[in-house]
């Protein structure tokens, strides 16, 4: 008999880990809380470093999950520990028994407003990352020219105040890529990009940042924005001090996209706490062993794959996604032919 | 006017929506890679004449992108042009022209 | 043909050994005269012009040389040579040299022929001249006509050599015109695209000697001639019978002739008549001052545009840069097009290696320079702690009385395995010596040179020259070809012995103090461009480098080698073109497959190395490796 | 500006304070500079609101400017501090209510430190036991005097008789609110709308009838920064903060400032003239400088106080244009005139500022 898989969180981990189960022999039950498939990367336009479609990438994931059972705008109500499986009562009231359990509750966007200081929600022009991409997939972006835009990276990230000292790995690299995008349709405004350090770790990811700078003429300014005021004019004038010449500065700008990192999502966390599953200090789940078995965590048969262990890239997510596959076909082989 | 023994000091505040734009795009268009800076303060280190007064392209380009023109000629006029900031450069530009064309642009 | 003659409103003299002579004047002759006339007009404004930008000092300099009888004797053989006979360019292309000695060489021979004709044959004319007469008979073949009758054999052998050169100057001519075709058959791969009058001036240039050809021969049973022109002669009489009217050939010659010096000036060919000018000037010591007047108007004017130094140019490896060509460069200041100047001077790599192998012997990086200079001199610059430095080091740096100073400069301080290399071998030859800029140094003023800030450098120079001075020194011992062109030309550094370390290093070789260890590894030697073509050591290293290992030849070397695209001569080389550069002059170095490549300069070394395909060693770093212990 | 996005930080900052019953601790600057504004706070608190604030002549200074001078060290403070809070407990009250903005942050911060470490608390309350034989203790409740006319600020509005209205023109008056750095900078959750947002000014003022003014440099410090006043050689810092803030919310041309803090009405006020006599420049209109209120002044002009009986004549900004757009009467014959009627003597008028 086929045994179940039960995935939750139906975004690119959930998707890839679920089409690579499917493949293995199993009967995959894919849960989704929204409405749709895709997680965040459906709300998403184009992606770093070379700006690919976002709904292509979803597409592709999509097409393999065909065949999958997928249960959307459903959410695990009950979740217990059986002695070789897991029994899940979900929203929907069906109930499932699992022979293992994969979380791929993936990340939510930190809620920029708590940071006060920047005013999202307070001023007009004060968006986030996921704003600009709706704006660019819904093609709503402000008709009126901007003369001077601004990018604050790390905004909830790397930030103890913020409840989060970790680095979101993925806003440098996005930070630029939209630098970019928002110069190409407004090629006369200054855009500048406020940051820390430039973590553009991957490949390509460093051409981007030189195509930024010399193609787009794109300032960088080394140096966290420290607060954001209207101007009479509406508007918003930025303060930060530029690090590199130890220097307090301002500007006016149209437009500031703050880079929200990520945070646990809330979805996995009422899993975690249903499970007594631990986390690391970050919020995130904690893995079995960081470098050996990050799929694992300590239960058995209950495994990881994507954000839910910590912040990640798209191509990250999906490596874990297949892994997790392959550790869960190893669990449950060698579980079932102990008999 | 009175004197009270202390007055308002000048700010030291950069003011990005004050400076100079149109100077630093005519730089820009004839030294494209003065864009390609990207702080890692080589070019300083290496500096001949850096050993013996403040000598730093990376700052002299930072300078002219904060409108301090002054201080960026300042960082420049003891250069001895001996091409050390250029052989070091991780991004390739041309630090030698550059400071050619900085002090041609901004000079007098 | 008598009749023909008297129809044509001539006059025959029926005695005489020249017993015919027709009418002293032609109208066929205006057209050269009137070109003639131009061009000579024109020289001489030219002369005044070029005499009169020249500093005072230099018109002295000028007028003393002509007279001291050791360079007047130089003027004449390089006039000979390089004029006439373009041994420079025999020494590269045997098949392009013949072509310009012929052209030339055959030509002036037709003159001097032509005129010592006319003083045996007709010393009527000559006397006619001193009497007042207008007339001389340039076109001796048309206006001087020798009974057949009375032909001498002083006539014959006139007529014979008139011939002979004449035949000399079309084989020339008709090599030009294949050239024009297939340059690459004689050794050029890239050639000058030429200007209007250099069109000009090329097409009559070549219809010159054939339609000399021809005007003579119409009228050589007239006039006489000899194997080349009485059987023309004979062909045209026996194809189109008696019946010939030469009138309009020499109408053409004269016209072609006419045309040409009108059109020189404009063009190429200039050059011809300029060069001995700039070898006068150059063997007089001077130096260009202004980049468009005075010496280097000279040289401007004397720039052959033959296009030599495109294929010499280290940069033409990439077809874009064909333009920055030194003949473009002087083409451009002929025209005192600014802006292009300017773009050009600025991406020079000042290799020197166009003016090493001009025919003419044009400094154009020179002229580049001072171009540079023009632009860069007034950019302000202050250099007031140099003085401090000077003053905190004079007082308290050890004195190198009687030693060797080392002097390693900004470039060997990012090697630092040349600057150990070099330590060790003074140590090991039990050299005393003194590290000048071991921690700091003040940079010798060549980038600044080379960048045209000509004034900014004479403040580094002084600083330097100060510190060395005082330290007493007796060698001062460079490791950077870039410090070594500086100190040597511009320091004046009074009986202190200046010295690449390939010098220093042979010379302990020779006096057995480092006694170098015969290996069997095969190496090529890169000459840097300021050490080869700047300074002219070429053979020091070599030497030591024989008895080291297998020195192969590169199949350009020397003179020819090809800068590594690092120089510090170039403002403007892009970072991707120079590594170009650097592919193409280690292709060179890696025609004969060596097993390691050894050069002597810290910039050739970084560059060289960052595109071998074999280990790159310095010359130090690979002596000290192979010493006999 | 999205106004809603606000009243959510708003909501996210509520503080809970006590309707009643509280002992009431003074200003040292205060009493000196502005010593109507303290008289005010309790007439209005007392007997038109008829509220129980008691307050004692025992009680000493928090030893708050001496601690920001470094020229004390924090125990010796924090036990001053556990002698006030003793006080209170020995009059029978819980609820501790301060004028002062750099006692209410000390206070904050020293109740903090005690939560954190008990053991210094320990070691403050045998140290107050030694020196005073008083009783240690906590207060449940621990507001800013502005907090408490937050909290009457629709009560005063209901007994007000003027408004923060240009009566000429019928326009809201346009005005900047000032909080101390102390308030809630060190501990947002302490004060009325957080830090970043403070709303104990705010709410006044919208209950008034007058208009914010959001500007740039709101946040800033007034420039007081004690050492930065205290030693002379400093004040040039001090007085380039204020020059800061000025030309920051000048554009927006306020009619008034309003404070919550004893030193910066003392310096958004003093500065104005030196800014004056320095630069030759004035914010206000006309050649006037921008008045500037503490809360209790504007309170009471709200509800009908003289002017004079204020303390507004004691201000170097001259108060008439503002008075003169709310339609407040007074008679400028009265404004050198002290309580019992004799002249008290006229200041020299400044150069450029009216």
């Amino acid at each position: 008999m086929k045994k179940n898989i039960l995935v939750i969180g139906g975004g690119p981990a959930g998707l890839e880990a679920s089409a690579n189960l499917k493949r293995l022999g199993y009967n995959v039950i894919l849960i989704e809380k929204d409405k749709q498939l895709g997680g965040h990367l459906a709300k998403w336009d184009r992606l770093f470093p070379d700006g690919v479609s976002a709904k292509q990438t979803l597409n592709a994931l999509l097409d393999e999950v065909s065949g999958v059972n997928c249960f959307t705008e459903t959410e695990v109500q009950q979740l217990n520990v059986l002695e070789k499986s897991y029994n899940a009562i979900l929203s929907n009231g069906i109930t499932i028994l699992a022979d293992a359990v994969l979380l791929a509750s993936g990340f939510d966007l930190f809620k920029a407003e708590k940071k006060e200081e920047y005013g999202y929600g307070i001023y007009e022009g004060v968006i986030t990352n996921a704003d600009l991409e709706e704006a660019f997939r819904e093609k709503k972006l402000p008709a009126k020219h901007p003369q001077a835009i601004g990018f604050v990276h790390c905004v909830g990230s790397r930030d103890e105040k913020a409840g989060n000292p970790a680095c979101s790995k993925v806003c440098c690299a996005t930070a630029v890529k939209q630098a970019c995008e928002v110069k190409e349709v407004y090629p006369d405004a200054d855009v500048y990009c406020f940051y820390m350090d430039l973590r553009m770790f991957g490949r390509h990811y460093e051409d981007l940042y030189l195509k930024a700078q010399k193609e787009f003429g794109i300032r960088f300014i080394r140096g966290r924005v420290s607060e954001v005021a209207e101007t009479t004019d509406g508007r918003l004038q930025v303060k930060a001090e530029d690090t590199l010449s130890s220097k307090p500065l301002k500007v006016t700008l149209d437009m500031l996209v703050l880079m929200a990192g990520m945070r646990p999502s809330e979805s996995g966390k009422s899993v975690g706490r249903q499970l007594n599953l631990t986390t690391e200090e970050d919020g995130f789940f904690s893995s079995a062993d960081n470098l050996l078995s990050i799929q694992r965590s300590k239960l058995p048969g209950f495994f990881y794959a994507g954000a839910c262990t910590g912040a990640k890239t798209l191509p990250d997510t999906l490596h874990e996604a297949r892994s997790a596959a392959i550790e869960i076909d190893r669990y449950i082989k060698e579980k079932f032919s102990e008999k | 006017m009175i004197d009270f023994g202390f007055t308002v000091s000048p700010s030291s505040r950069i003011n990005l929506d004050k400076c100079d734009k149109k100077s630093f795009s005519a730089l820009a268009a004839l030294e494209p890679d003065v864009l390609k800076c990207m702080a890692c303060g080589s070019c300083s280190a290496s500096c001949t004449a850096a050993h013996f007064e403040p000598t730093s392209v990376r700052r002299a380009i930072l300078s002219l992108q904060n409108g301090q023109v002054e201080q960026a000629l300042d960082l420049l006029k003891s250069c001895m042009l001996c091409g050390k900031c250029t052989m070091v450069c991780p991004r390739g530009i041309n630090t030698r022209h550059l400071i050619i064309s900085i002090q041609k642009i901004y000079g007098k | 043909m008598t009749r023909l003659l008297i129809a044509a409103g001539q006059h025959v003299t029926p005695e005489g050994i020249i017993d015919r002579y027709p009418n002293s004047y032609n109208h066929f002759v205006l057209p050269f005269v009137i070109g003639i006339s131009f061009i000579l007009v024109y020289l001489l404004i030219g002369l005044i012009r070029v005499l009169y930008h020249l500093t005072g000092e230099d018109r002295i300099k000028l007028l003393k040389s002509l007279f001291i009888p050791k360079t007047a004797l130089k003027n004449l053989k390089d006039i000979f040579c390089d004029c006439l006979i373009h041994t420079k360019i025999w020494e590269r292309k045997p098949l392009l040299g013949y072509m310009h000695s012929a052209i030339a060489f055959g030509w002036f021979m037709l003159i001097v022929l032509g005129h010592l004709e006319v003083a045996l044959f007709a010393p009527r004319h000559l006397e006619g001249i001193s009497e007042g007469s207008l007339y001389y008979p340039i076109f001796y073949r048309f206006f001087i006509w020798i009974n057949p009758e009375h032909e001498t054999l002083r006539g014959t052998v006139f007529f014979f050599l008139m011939d002979f050169f004449l035949l000399y100057v079309l084989s020339g001519i008709g090599l030009a015109m294949f050239k024009r075709v297939r340059s690459i058959a004689l050794g050029m791969r890239h050639t000058t695209k030429p200007s209007l009058a250099d069109r000009v001036a090329l097409y009559c240039l070549w219809a010159i000697f054939p339609l000399r050809l021809l005007a003579e021969s119409f009228t050589a049973d007239l006039s006489g001639g000899s194997f080349l022109t009485k059987p023309v002669n004979w062909m045209f009489r026996a194809f189109f019978g008696n019946e010939l009217n030469f009138m309009p050939t020499w109408w053409a010659y004269s016209i072609c002739l006419g045309l040409f010096f009108l059109a020189m000036p404009f063009s190429r060919y200039m050059h011809i008549l300029t060069e001995p000018l700039l070898i006068l000037m150059r063997n007089a010591g001077l130096k260009v001052r202004k980049p468009r007047k005075g010496f280097a108007e000279a040289e401007i004017y004397a720039c052959s545009s033959c296009g030599l130094c495109i294929d010499a140019c280290p940069m033409n490896t990439q077809k874009k840069n064909l333009k920055y060509s030194s003949v473009y460069f002087i083409r451009f200041l002929r025209r005192h097009n600014n802006r292009k100047i300017n773009e050009i001077a600025d991406k020079c790599l000042m290799c020197g290696k166009c003016a090493a192998i001009c025919p003419v012997g044009v400094n154009s990086p020179e002229i580049r320079r001072v171009q540079r200079e023009t632009l860069n001199n007034s950019i302000s610059y202050d250099y007031s702690y140099l003085d401090n430095i000077a003053e905190e080091k004079l007082t308290s740096e050890a004195s190198a009385k009687g030693k060797v100073l080392y002097f390693a400069g900004c470039m060997s301080h990012l090697t630092p395995k040349i600057i150990k290399s070099v330590e060790s071998l003074l140590k090991a030859s039990g050299t005393e010596y003194e590290f000048m800029d071991k921690d700091s140094g003040i940079c010798c003023g060549r980038p600044l040179m080379l960048a045209g800030k000509t004034e900014a450098a004479r403040k580094t120079i002084q600083a330097n020259k100060a510190l060395i001075e005082a330290s007493g020194c007796k060698t001062l011992l460079l490791s950077c070809p870039i410090c070594l062109k500086v100190f040597k030309e511009e320091y004046g550094l009074k009986g202190i012995e200046i010295l690449h370390y390939t010098q220093l290093v042979d010379k302990l070789v020779k006096e057995g103090k480092i006694a170098p260890q015969k290996g069997s590894v095969s190496m090529v030697y890169h000459d840097p461009c300021e050490l080869g073509r700047g300074c002219g050591i070429y053979n020091e290293p070599r030497n030591v480098l024989s008895a080291i290992g297998d020195l192969k030849k590169a199949p350009k070397e020397k003179d020819e080698s090809i800068c590594c695209g690092y120089s510090l001569g170039s403002m403007t080389l892009e970072e991707k073109d120079r590594s170009k550069i650097a592919e193409s002059s280690v292709d060179n170095l890696m025609a004969g497959n060596p097993e390691c490549i050894v050069t002597a300069c810290p910039m050739c070394y970084r560059a060289i190395r960052s595109k071998s395909p074999v280990p790159v060693k310095d010359f130090a770093e690979i002596v000290a490796e192979n010493m006999k212990q | 500006m999205i106004y809603e996005g606000k009243k959510k930080i708003w909501a996210d900052y509520q503080k809970e304070i006590p309707e009643d019953h509280y002992f009431y601790v003074r200003s040292c600057i205060r009493q000196s500079f502005f010593p109507a504004s303290e008289v005010t706070f309790l007439d209005i608190t007392r007997n038109k609101l008829g509220k129980d604030i008691f307050g004692t002549e025992h009680h000493t200074t928090c030893g708050g400017i001496a601690y920001h001078s470094d020229t004390i060290p924090q125990e010796t403070v924090m036990t001053i501090i556990a002698r006030q809070f003793a006080l209170m407990k020995k009059y029978g009250y819980e609820n501790y209510v301060c004028s002062c903005i750099t006692s209410f942050g000390l206070y904050c911060e020293t109740l903090e430190t005690w939560r954190e470490f008990p053991e210094l608390q320990q070691k403050i309350a045998d140290n107050l036991w030694k020196a005073c034989r008083l009783e240690f203790a906590k207060p449940k409740f621990l507001v800013h005097a502005s907090d408490l006319i937050f909290k009457y600020r629709m009560q005063i509005a209901a007994k007000s008789k003027f408004k923060l209205v240009n009566q000429k023109t019928g326009e809201p008056l346009r005005v900047v609110e000032h909080i101390g750095c102390h308030y809630s900078k060190m501990f947002p959750s302490k004060g009325v709308g957080g830090a970043e947002y403070p709303y104990v000014l705010v709410g006044m003022i919208e209950a008034w009838g007058g208009q914010i003014i959001d500007y740039p440099e709101r946040r800033h410090c007034c420039g007081f920064g004690f050492r930065q006043y205290l030693i002379k050689g400093n004040r040039g810092y001090s007085v380039s903060n204020t020059h800061k803030k000025f030309e920051s919310m000048e554009p927006y041309k306020p009619d008034m400032i309003i404070t919550n803090c004893p030193g910066c009405p003392y310096f958004l006020d003093r500065w104005q003239y030196v800014i004056a006599e320095t630069q030759g420049k004035t914010y206000g209109q006309d050649g006037h400088g921008i008045p500037v209120f503490t809360y209790e002044e504007v309170a009471g002009l709200v509800m009908g106080y003289d002017p004079w009986d204020l303390g507004l004549q004691t201000h170097q900004v001259s108060v008439e244009p503002l008075l003169d757009k709310m339609g407040i009467p007074y008679d400028p014959a009265k404004k050198f005139l002290g309580k019992n009627g004799k002249f008290i003597g006229e200041p020299q008028k400044p150069h450029c500022l009216k």
